[in-house]
């Protein structure tokens, strides 16, 4: 196995055509899959050297995240968690406080696992990946990478180098919250990302929700504008929208939850989310 | 001469009781501790197991000849390395085991019983290469149908793991093979008589999984076999001296052969009773003629090393009006896993123990599974079954109106009472533990919303047996201890502080060690709740009589009767005379040599008289009532230690125990697909709590002294796993509403039965 | 008289004969005597390893555990444990 | 086989080793470097028996390869103690009995200094969060919280 420390995109890309190459960002999930023997790769390429791939930065348009920064500095990133709560509470979910240590966003996504935890939050926030290819940059909706589990839209030497958060809008929240069954070190059985914002007079202006580990890939729920846009969310609403996110539900049963079980917490987590990321939307 | 069975129940102490810090401590904090896998030697091999991908198969060939050319490979096993052993129950140390599954289970012969199942083993110098090689063995296998649950293998057109393999204990005897290895039945009076005079009967099933102890060291050995013949093994396990008895037996060497000295060990709970790598190393290095090491993945520790049984379990209780339990039965069918061997006799003994029973029946299935073979783990048997009564009991004070503590004190085992497997018991301390329990302010704290507060309590035997350690005076006066069991959670502080008391000597200047299978008597391992109570008791009688030794030598110095010096305060004292005369135990140290020699000591002895320990525990939980989570509010274990040496090690044997058996209640289990291949085989979706899942466990120590130890020591450490598996399931009925008869308790079971009922 | 009292599968195996008057005074000399009196015991205490609950105390392999005069002795399987 | 030179500081000394690319941290530690305090309990980033800090960042040293490990600086249990003054969170965990076996110990100490290098007055679901990662199976994480939390004040006030 090779190993090489591309130090900017095109050379990372090139070396990512090779036969057999791997993209290693934290390592969180290729390290375990090198271990349990479950990939040999020829060449793995570290693109952390890669630049801007490990940095943080806001503009007037929102923010950049990096796509190989470390979910502990994104955590320890103020401004930023107070900007996107419902992300950064997402990413601050992934594995313990040593897996946070490495773990990064664009691993996350990449991995292509539907129980990822930031990618509902991301999908919801309404975030957008850049992806550096081998002739050019594209940017593309992250809940538009993934196909299926293992299975990403991304070519042959092509890898995420950032997200793209836009900046939040007046009175708005977001929020993510999933279901295990300890209080850390597991996989979403169910995950649910809200991000929603308000009116001046408490009508709901504009709202995503986008739910995990539920269906093959992320979900982006539909439908929601006509339950909620311009009205104040009611209890009529609320259990609309959880008629919605179990409708959503195409889940598996395994080790980790039947399907009956899924479905209802995907609508018991839909809801909470939605409550918190309103309380935020209203400044609480 | 000192009376050697003397205690000191009565005695004012110095050291007993106290907290020191463990001898061993600064070696566990700073990484010098040396664990099973730490330790590596010149030209060493590196060790691979090749595993059964199938739950149940014939083998019908295996070739290895592809593999054995590769280069770097350097020596392979399969079971025609491996002596064959008749059917038959032989002692091997204190163990009753059948040979002829051991060698079987180290190394498949006919056929493979579990997924998991060794097949052969490579020695090479990487352990890429010997990965390669297991990829180049050949071997070809007849799929056969499996069986994982005991209410499948029972079933008359069941898969049949042994076809040698008739049910013992039924009569007339089965003529026809079976996965039923044994029923055991125990208990008195007439049940049936019993159920009639009951005002209340409640009758219920259980259902339990199978669970693995979760010690965070994966097996690991490291072998040296030389060319003529002699072995080296190091390996973390409870019991060197067992290891040495069962590896000599399957490799065909002497006891003197063979040399076992224990790692530190990174937990055992049971599971690292028997063997594993041990033979395969031992075999892997005899043939190659170089050392070879072994590891256990974190994935092969679950698949192939020995967890708990899982169970069906029902109980009927009948009682009168009053709460007087009038009858008990119950029928306990337990998986063995691949060959016989289920905690179900232990299991059965126990389950109506903590009470005073007049009319009790416990019977309890050996069944074989295509699982990996369950070994022990902490009170074998006792927490499923025990579960079963204790939420039966539970439900029945429900239904009666009474206090969970009052129906328990009502019908408590004391001293004199008939336990349900026959004999009288000693001075036990259930009724003190219930009284405890209701006195304690968690009793009677308020509850919040979806809060429910569950009580059980726990009974368990803890045994003695054989035990042998030593002694020495060191001439600058300081003192040294051969020890034998393997000390897994601090048992070196406690056998120096008992050594320190009795010879009134500072602690720090005591340094125990624990001692290869060369330097000792047998020792039966460090199980079942004997480590203090056992080895403790030799460390006092060898100290004794080296007191004595020391106060003939201060005797001799000063030319008196040896009746004219006493031991007081790590001083020989004259009794008589005008002026008070002592000599310092460094002073007769310093002159050992010119008054007889060295001072030492040692006692070896089969030791007898072990105190049960009853717990009984609480706990409030929360149930999210929409999503089925059930989050443990707060947790208090109350236990009867007999006499807490270090109780800060009590403190810790009673919380480690009760959060095993919370992630027993909660998450933790076995998780089959339909081929009988284990889907969690890591510690993310085997999940035992983390940190972060528990309160903290507030612990109170009873001590109702064991007249039979020199200070009162009961067995602490297998107990406290009994009570929480009831007292969660019992919280979780009272905050819902509803009862709960299966674990885990994790959260799609518990909404599912919210939602349904 | 010492007395050996029987219970569970052991009774069933004793062909419901619950108690056995015995002369043993240890457990060595229980073994024999056991022979004679209840033939079908006797392997499963040399081959299973029953222990031997004398007066409430156990002994597990402990051959010489006296046996009183009136001793209530009681088989039990060998307890092991984690 | 090729390997790749890798030089790195571990515990303040300069060390250089030859490595196979795909050797995680901790199989350069444990085997190349007898550094065999971090400890392998899963090889899967679940247990945190191998808990080192890189570039004062704490991570599962399984979970890094070797060859990452070139340029940086490593901390492990091994290099805690400074010459024969134990830290103050090693004494405390043996003056509170906060081990048992042991094997998880120099990870939970490993992670302890990390928390309390970031937040010197952590609460008690603080601790209990932060060491989620560390698993224990003895001691119901009682003693070890308890332990934390005490040396976090010991520390505070010294």
């Amino acid at each position: 196995m090779e190993y090489v420390t591309p130090q900017s995109a095109s050379e990372a890309s090139q070396a990512l055509l090779q036969e057999g190459a791997f993209a290693l960002a934290g390592g969180t999930d290729l390290l375990v899959k090198l271990k349990t023997r479950f990939v040999s790769p020829s060449i793995v390429v570290d693109i952390k050297r890669v630049p801007k791939i490990m940095t943080i930065e806001q503009s007037a348009e929102g923010w950049w995240i990096g796509a190989a920064t470390p979910c502990a500095e994104i955590v320890e990133h103020d401004s930023l968690s107070k900007d996107w709560s419902g992300i950064v509470e997402a990413l601050s979910l992934i594995g313990s406080t040593q897996i946070q240590g490495r773990a990064t966003l664009g691993g996350n996504l990449c991995n292509a696992s539907p129980a990822a935890d930031s990618v509902p939050a991301l999908i919801a926030a309404g975030a957008t990946c850049v992806i550096s290819g081998q002739t050019k940059e594209r940017e593309e909706a992250v809940e538009n990478i993934v196909t299926a589990p293992g299975i990403t839209t991304l070519s042959k030497g092509e890898f995420i180098i950032g997200f793209k958060l836009p900046k939040p809008k007046l009175r708005s929240g977001d929020a993510y919250l999933r279901l295990i069954p300890r209080s850390e070190m597991d996989i979403a059985v169910v995950g649910a990302g809200v991000s929603l914002s308000v009116t001046e007079d408490g009508k709901i202006e504009a709202v995503r929700v986008s739910l995990g580990a539920i269906a093959p890939t992320q979900v982006l729920l539909t439908g929601l504008e006509d339950i909620f846009v311009g009205k104040e969310p009611d209890d009529d609403a609320i259990q609309k929208l959880v008629a919605v996110a179990e409708k959503a539900c195409k889940p598996i049963k395994d080790k980790r939850g039947t399907i009956e079980y899924r479905t209802k917490i995907a609508g018991v987590l839909a809801k909470r989310a939605f409550a918190i990321a309103l309380k935020r939307a209203n400044g609480y | 001469m000192n009376d050697m069975t003397q205690n000191n129940l009565e005695r004012a102490l110095k050291i007993v009781g106290t907290r020191p810090p463990r001898p061993d401590g600064v070696d566990k904090v700073t990484g010098r501790a040396l664990f099973g896998s730490d330790k590596s030697l010149p030209n060493m091999l590196v060790g691979r197991v090749l595993r059964s991908p199938y739950a149940h198969a014939k083998i019908i060939s295996i070739d290895t000849s592809k593999a054995e050319v590769l280069n770097g490979v350097k020596s392979i096993v399969t079971c025609a390395d491996f002596e064959d052993f008749p059917s038959e129950f032989v002692p091997n140390g204190e163990m009753i085991v059948n040979l002829k599954d051991i060698t079987r289970n180290i190394m498949a012969r006919e056929k493979v019983l579990y997924v998991g199942h060794t097949v052969a083993a490579v020695a090479a110098t990487s352990e890429d290469i010997a990965e390669k090689a297991l990829g180049l063995i050949d071997i070809k296998y007849e799929v056969l149908p499996h069986v994982l649950e005991v209410e499948d293998a029972e079933k008359p057109d069941a898969p049949v793991l042994h076809e040698d393999m008739m049910t013992i204990g039924i009569e007339p005897s089965p003529k026809k093979a079976s996965n039923v290895a044994k029923r055991v039945e125990f208990g008195f009076g007439d049940v049936e008589k019993g159920f009639a005079e009951a005002d209340l009967i409640v009758e219920r099933e259980f259902t339990t999984q199978q669970v693995h102890q979760g010690y965070i060291e994966p097996h690991a050995c490291l072998a040296s076999v030389s060319e003529d013949g002699q072995a080296d093994l190091w390996c973390t396990t409870q019991g060197a001296f067992v290891v040495r008895n069962f590896c000599s037996k399957l490799l065909g060497l002497s006891a003197a052969q063979i040399k076992v000295t224990a790692s530190e060990i990174g937990g055992g709970f049971g599971g690292k009773t028997v063997v594993y790598l041990e033979p395969l190393a031992l075999a892997l290095s005899r043939k190659s003629g170089r050392p070879v090491k072994m590891e256990m993945s974190r994935a092969e520790v679950f698949t192939s090393s020995g967890p708990t049984s899982g169970a069906k379990v029902w109980v009927k209780i009948g009682v009168k009006n009053d709460g007087r339990i009038i009858a008990g039965d119950c029928v306990l069918k337990y998986q063995a896993g691949a060959f016989q061997g289920a905690p179900v006799g232990p299991g059965a003994m126990c389950a109506f123990a903590p009470y005073d029973m007049v009319n009790v029946r416990a019977v309890g299935y050996d069944i074989v599974v295509n699982r990996p073979k369950v070994s022990a783990y902490r009170a074998p048997g006792g927490p499923i079954s025990e579960y079963g009564v204790e939420s039966v009991l539970d439900e029945i004070a429900l239904k009666l109106e009474m206090d969970p503590i009052e129906i328990r004190l009502k019908n408590a085992a004391k001293e004199g009472t008939i336990a349900p497997y026959g004999p009288k018991l000693g001075p036990i301390g259930m009724i003190e533990t219930l009284e405890a329990a209701k006195a304690h302010p968690h009793y009677s704290a308020p509850l919040g919303p979806n809060q429910g507060r569950g009580i059980a309590s726990g009974f368990w035997f803890n045994i003695g047996g054989e035990t042998s350690s030593s002694i020495t005076i060191n001439e600058d006066g300081t003192v040294g201890l051969t020890l034998g069991t393997t000390d897994i959670g601090g048992s070196r502080a406690s056998m120096a502080m008992m050594a320190s008391e009795e010879l009134g000597v500072p602690m720090d200047l005591i340094k125990p060690v624990i001692g290869d299978t060369n330097s000792l008597g047998f020792n039966f391992l460090t199980g079942g709740s004997r480590a203090t109570f056992s080895t403790g008791m030799t460390v006092v009688r060898s100290t004794r009589e080296a007191i004595e030794e020391l106060k003939k030598r201060a005797a001799l110095l000063w030319e008196v009767d040896l009746n004219q010096v006493e031991w007081v305060d790590g001083h020989a004292r004259l009794i008589a005379g005008d002026e008070p005369k002592t000599m310092s135990l460094a002073q007769i140290a310093k002159q050992a040599g010119k008054t007889g020699g060295p001072i030492m000591a040692n006692c070896s002895m089969n030791v007898t008289g072990a105190g049960p320990s009853l717990g009984t525990h609480i706990v409030d939980v929360e149930v999210d009532t929409e999503t089925g989570k059930v989050s443990i509010v707060r947790y208090t274990a109350i236990q009867d230690a007999g006499k807490a040496i270090h109780p800060a090690y009590v403190e810790g044997q009673m919380q480690g125990g009760a959060v095993q058996g919370i992630g027993w209640a909660l998450n933790e289990e076995y998780i089959y697909n339909d081929k009988g291949e284990l889907e969690n085989t890591g510690f993310l979706d085997y999940r035992i709590p983390v940190c972060s899942d528990v309160p903290m466990i507030d612990t109170v120590i009873v001590e109702v002294p064991n007249p039979n130890h020199p200070y009162g020591v009961r067995g602490v450490g297998e107990t406290p796993i009994i009570p929480p598996l009831a007292a969660i399931s019992n919280a979780v009925s009272r905050a819902t509403n509803i009862r709960f008869n299966e674990l885990p308790l994790s959260p799609p079971k518990v909404l599912a039965k919210l939602m349904h009922g | 008289m010492a007395q050996l009292i029987l219970t569970g599968s052991l009774k069933s195996l004793a062909n419901g004969v619950a108690e056995f008057n015995i002369q043993a005074r240890n457990v060595h000399q229980l073994v024999v005597e056991l022979k004679q009196i209840c033939p079908v015991l006797a392997p499963l205490i040399e081959s299973e390893g029953f222990a031997v609950a004398i007066d409430g105390e156990i002994y597990q392999d402990i051959l010489f555990a006296p046996i009183g005069e009136n001793s209530e002795v009681h088989l039990i399987p060998p307890i092991g444990g984690g | 086989m090729s390997k790749t030179h890798v030089s790195t500081c571990i515990n303040g000394d300069t060390h250089e080793f030859l490595c196979d690319t795909q050797n995680t941290l901790l199989d350069v530690l444990r085997h190349e470097l007898d550094l065999t305090g971090s400890k392998e309990g899963c090889a899967t980033g679940d247990c945190g028996a191998c808990s080192v800090m890189l570039d004062d960042r704490l991570v599962c040293a399984c979970l890094v390869l070797g060859v990452e490990a070139d340029g940086k600086e490593i901390e492990t249990i091994e290099g805690m103690s400074s010459g024969s003054e134990l830290h103050p969170i090693q004494q405390k965990f043996i003056d509170l009995a906060a081990l048992q076996c042991g094997i998880c110990t120099p990870g939970v100490l490993v992670a302890t200094k990390a928390l309390l290098t970031k937040n010197k007055n952590p609460s008690e679901e603080e601790v209990r969060f932060w060491l989620a990662g560390n698993l224990c199976r003895c001691t119901g994480y009682d003693k070890i919280v308890r332990a934390v939390l005490e040396v976090a004040a010991d520390m505070r006030n010294a």
